[in-house]
């Protein structure tokens, strides 16, 4: 039997190995702290959906873990796995999960949830393709088209199409920010990308400056055109003055795929100042509202004071169904301020949510009608609490308090607290 | 045992032949065992099929007989053993006679010639020996 | 018996065997000579199902190749088939571990026969030494038929001698052999039957006894008749 | 003990020495760049004078950051030897039937000789592979331990960031591309390799059939598979139209099926070739 020892001890060897090396995964993965959403006061139905986005911060150098945590408990993401990809809900949406589950064939290659619009009788998907195989663009001639789908959810009826795109051998990149479904008109709204390139006097070489435009085609569903485009505002670059504007689109907060008879967007004016150790830092010179009837397709302006618009400036603003909601941070509260888009007028109060510790807030949305807001305390040594809270917008007052805590650990929760980073949340 | 093989004549003749000339000689007595037709083969340097046939063309002619497992022996039957001294001297007789016709050489002249030849060869190889 | 049935084939362009037939019985040492072209190593390897043919059949007692016909017939190559790092020894063990007709007592008196040394490594024996060396792995299996490729071609004169008494040896006992060469003097009345092969062609068959006897002429006289004709 | 295995540890024993040599190889090249990388930082710490003030350190470490073995792995000296190893077997599906071939002694008779089926001959070729491949693996596995040991030991503690074998396998690094840390992927990986392997013996397979015209055959199935793997792609882009799109899941299972269909092809191709046309 000597004759066979170096297979044997190979083969035993390399068993023990990797076997060991498999155990010793999973058992490092056993060894990663849980951690769950823990109700500490309210009502927990508030938190029942909410799935927190974070990342845990192991010792040495090795990275993050990304991981979801909910009321019932937390769940890594494993990284290294393809498999562990396939089955996955792709969405953030738990309605498009289950829209995919029902219609598989439509909702092939559907994958950004912004794209879709989806009321009682229909799902829209918009779409712009172009651009080289693999993925690369040119500043100009990309050939990109428009793709249209959409489904009739009761007789099941597919309406898809191809449209040109006109000018869009102009742009270096196209990609659909919005779709709304008005009467028989389909409105995408894109964000476009456009390059042009300025010869510079003083240095005489060619400099590229980005311009981006947001865009709203009307399409008829009917005739498969585009019957109306409106560059709704251009970014501006003005290289004189190192000024620029940027135009947000301000979409469904909670869920993109809702009607909503309003676009709304948000027009900043920022100004670039050049460090004296070659950073540029950006600051915001002013900001603007602007609000698109899409009925109409007209704009409509902000029926407030001119007091009221300069106080509001600095505030963030919301869209959440038919309301706008103006919050503003102080250092020990929020103060949120209701607009309603269809009355057009202020409704209510300014309410004041006193609760939320907004030094460390990392993070805050609302999500009908209420506000979630999560702090990050990472500094405060001894505490690093991440805390969740519910709060009304109708009278301030919080429904839900609730923090992220520790489940099982072999170390001090703390510390496993303190790895912890809060990147986002999602109600599903 | 001294066997040169000539390659034109059937190897299977000349075994039989070798046999005969030992027979002759009295180099191989009656009911002496001869060697198997394996050790002939080695000893030889032949076809051991060959010897095989030799064996067998000799068992035909009488002059050995095999009984089942025993090793062949070379007939005990004195008139065969006989018989093949006769062969073989009237064979080269015939030889020589058929070869010396031609040059119509008297009988007695021929007889006295052949006779000193031969005691002149006898007592030549006796030297030799010695 | 070893039957060769209209067996063609080609290399590229190039007929190495045009449609040639012959038998080889178990019992006889049957010669394949040829003095040009490449057929007989070709044949062999054909016979041994270890070269493709492009027609005709090749059939070992009524059956066609497989691999199990491995423990019944054997081929020993001019070359030696084991690796050259292996000593006699280990060779022998894997003859063993391989085979289940094996003869470990043959291959042992083999050894002697030849007078090689069990921890000598192959790849370090003289060229009479490995011709020796082959063919104690060929003849240390109990098979009905041995196929010998040129054993006595580029080797010194005893071990040649050596060699040459294997066949009339019981060593050889009742197998069918065929062994190809192209310079007969050394064998001519040690084998039964002659193949004459030249150009992928056979030209005649017939054995060795009966041309002595009816036409009175020597293997060698028949090649001058047929190849310088 | 059937002759299967046995011709598996035949294999394993000729590829032995290559193997020890390998590993030893390794060894050596990895620790030697444990020494470097470490030499290399200390020196950078030295410069700015780390060990005089806690604050120093503090600055150091906040510029250059902490001594991790990661940094290790991903040396020229570390992963080389990784890198030889694996083009090593990678020629060694090619030397595994080639050797028998050629050189001084052809055992390619001896081998298309023993009473098993040539399919036997090509299992345990194609299993010496696998088997190699994987204790080279497991060996890396055993050393890692005791190098980040030795590492860890060397530098000093206030500028080293602890790091475990487990945790080298969750970065990326060349780790995570030869031993994926889940279990499936690495069934899945390796299974690949395995089509890999199986198309490169049919590759030289056709060449030992048909000489110069089987590399230009073997060439065209190469293709012919790549082909193959790329129908999902193909069927994506050009049949349905621009805007289809598979869904992951079942891109995954038809290239798995494609797969399967590659390796079946390839083994029973390879029995056909080498029943009916392979020669010595």
């Amino acid at each position: 039997m000597k004759r066979y020892r170096n297979l044997a001890v190979i083969a035993v060897v390399t068993t023990i190995s990797l076997g060991t090396f498999f155990t010793k995964v999973a058992m490092s993965e056993s060894k990663l702290p849980k951690f769950y959403l823990k109700t500490e006061n309210g009502d927990s139905k508030y938190a029942k959906d909410l799935m927190i986005s974070a990342g845990y911060d192991q010792s040495g150098g090795s990275g993050g873990r990304s991981l979801t945590i909910t009321t019932d408990g937390s769940e890594y993401k494993d990284r290294n796995s393809m498999l562990s990809e396939l089955d996955s809900d792709y969405y953030d949406l738990k309605k498009l999960d289950h829209l995919r589950k029902k219609e598989r064939n439509f909702m092939r290659g559907k994958l950004s949830s912004s794209q879709f619009y989806i009321d009682k009788d229909y799902a829209w998907y918009a779409d712009v393709k172009g651009g080289k195989l693999g993925g690369t663009y040119e500043h100009q001639n990309n050939h990109f088209k428009m793709y249209i789908d959409g489904l009739d959810l009761h007789n099941k009826d597919r309406f898809k199409f191809k449209l040109d795109i006109p000018e869009e051998e102009n742009y270096s990149y196209i990609y659909v920010q919005d779709v709304q479904l008005i009467g028989k008109d389909l409105i995408v709204t894109t964000y476009q990308n456009k390059t042009d390139v300025v010869k510079d006097k003083t240095t005489n070489s060619n400099i590229n400056v980005d311009k981006n435009e947001l865009v709203m085609y009307r399409i008829n569903v009917n005739q498969k055109k585009i019957v109306d485009r409106t560059v709704i505002n251009e970014s501006s670059n003005d290289q004189n003055t190192h000024t620029h504007t940027d135009i947000q689109n301000l979409i469904q907060d909670s869920d993109e795929t809702v009607p909503s008879k309003f676009d709304v967007y948000k027009k900043v004016k920022l100004k670039d100042t050049v460090q004296t150790n070659g950073e540029t830092e950006t600051e915001e010179l002013s900001n603007e509202v602007i609000i698109l009837n899409l009925e109409t397709g007209k704009e409509e302006n902000l029926n407030l004071s001119n007091e009221q618009k300069e106080q509001l400036m600095q505030s963030n603003v919301i869209l959440d169904k038919e309301n706008l909601y103006f919050i503003t941070q102080s250092d020990k509260d929020l103060s949120v301020l209701k607009y309603n888009l269809n009355n057009k007028k202020v409704e209510g109060e300014t309410v004041l949510i006193k609760k939320v510790d907004s030094n460390n807030l990392s993070n805050y949305k609302v999500i009908d009608g209420k506000l979630y807001a999560i702090t990050n305390s990472t500094e405060n040594p001894g505490k690093f609490n991440k805390d969740l809270i519910v709060a009304d917008l109708a009278n301030g007052q919080s429904v839900f308090e609730g923090k992220i805590e520790v489940k099982k650990s072999k170390g001090d929760p703390s510390k496993a607290l303190k790895k912890l980073q809060i990147y986002d949340f999602k109600v599903k | 045992m001294e066997f040169i093989v000539n390659n034109r004549e059937p190897v299977y003749l000349q075994v039989v032949r070798h046999f005969k000339q030992q027979i002759a000689k009295r180099l191989l007595e009656a009911g002496q065992e001869i060697p198997s037709r394996r050790e002939l083969a080695v000893q030889f340097n032949i076809n051991p099929n060959t010897v095989q046939k030799a064996y067998k063309e000799m068992e035909e002619q009488g002059l050995i007989t095999t009984e089942r497992n025993f090793p062949s022996k070379i007939t005990t039957d004195i008139k065969v053993l006989n018989g093949v001294r006769n062969e073989l001297i009237m064979e080269a007789v015939n030889e020589f006679v058929d070869s010396i016709k031609v040059i119509n050489v008297p009988v007695e002249e021929l007889l006295t010639m052949v006779k000193q030849n031969y005691e002149q060869k006898i007592k030549e190889e006796k030297k030799g020996d010695a | 018996m070893i039957q060769v049935k209209n067996v063609s084939k080609k290399y590229g362009r190039k007929n190495v065997l045009r449609d040639i037939s012959f038998t080889a019985n178990k019992g006889e040492i049957t010669c394949l000579i040829g003095i040009n072209g490449v057929g007989k190593s070709t044949t062999m390897k054909a016979i041994m199902g270890i070269t493709p043919i492009d027609c005709g059949e090749i059939l070992i007692d009524d059956k066609k190749m497989n691999h199990t016909m491995y423990e019944n017939i054997t081929f020993i190559p001019d070359t030696l088939t084991m690796l050259p790092s292996f000593t006699v020894g280990e060779a022998m063990q894997f003859m063993k571990d391989f085979y289940v007709n094996w003869n470990p007592e043959r291959a042992k008196e083999l050894l002697g026969f030849f007078r090689l040394k069990e921890d000598e490594k192959l790849g370090e024996l003289s060229k009479g030494n490995a011709a020796k060396a082959n063919l104690l792995f060929g003849l240390g299996l109990d098979v009905d038929y041995v196929l010998m490729d040129e054993p006595f071609s580029g080797i010194d004169m005893f071990s040649r001698e050596q060699i040459a008494k294997v066949f009339t040896s019981h060593l050889i006992e009742d197998r069918g052999v065929i062994i190809t060469t192209h310079e007969i003097s050394d064998i001519e009345h040690l084998i039964d039957k002659v193949v004459l092969l030249d150009n992928g062609e056979i030209l005649k068959e017939f054995y060795t006894e009966e041309i002595r006897l009816e036409e009175g002429k020597s293997v060698m006289d028949v090649m001058r008749e047929v190849y310088q004709s | 003990m059937n002759r299967y295995i046995k011709l598996v540890n035949f294999e394993v024993n000729r590829f032995f020495k290559l193997y020890i040599g390998l590993l030893i190889i390794v060894a050596i090249s990895q620790f030697v760049s444990l020494f470097l990388v470490k030499s290399k930082y200390m020196q950078a710490a030295n410069d700015a004078n780390y060990a005089s003030s806690m604050k120093a350190t503090e600055r150091f470490i906040s510029s250059s950051g902490l001594l991790t073995f990661n940094q290790v792995a991903n040396h020229l000296l570390f992963i080389g030897p990784i890198v030889i190893c694996i083009a090593l077997m990678m020629f060694y599906v090619f030397i595994i039937w080639y050797r028998d071939y050629f050189g001084k002694n052809t055992f390619i008779y001896r081998l298309f000789m023993l009473p098993t089926s040539r399919m036997t001959i090509y299992f345990s070729k194609a299993t010496t592979i696998l088997i190699m491949v994987l204790s080279l693996l497991a060996f890396q596995l055993i050393l890692l331990p005791i190098e980040i040991n030795v590492f860890q030991q060397i530098v000093p503690s206030e500028l080293l960031g602890k790091m475990s074998t487990i945790d080298l396998f969750m970065n990326s690094n060349i780790f995570t591309m030869i031993l994926p840390s889940n279990f499936m992927d690495f069934i899945f990986r390796y299974l690949i390799g395995m089509g890999l392997v199986f198309t490169l013996f049919t590759f030289i397979l056709l060449e030992r059939s048909y000489r110069w015209k089987g590399i230009i055959f073997g060439i065209l199935y190469v293709i012919a598979i790549a082909g193959l793997l790329l129908i999902p792609a193909f069927i994506e882009s050009y049949l349905f139209g621009e805007d289809f799109s598979f869904y992951p899941s079942e891109v995954f299972y038809m290239e798995l099926g494609l797969f399967t269909i590659i390796i079946t092809v390839s083994i029973l191709f390879s029995k056909y070739l080498l029943k009916n046309k392979v020669s010595v």
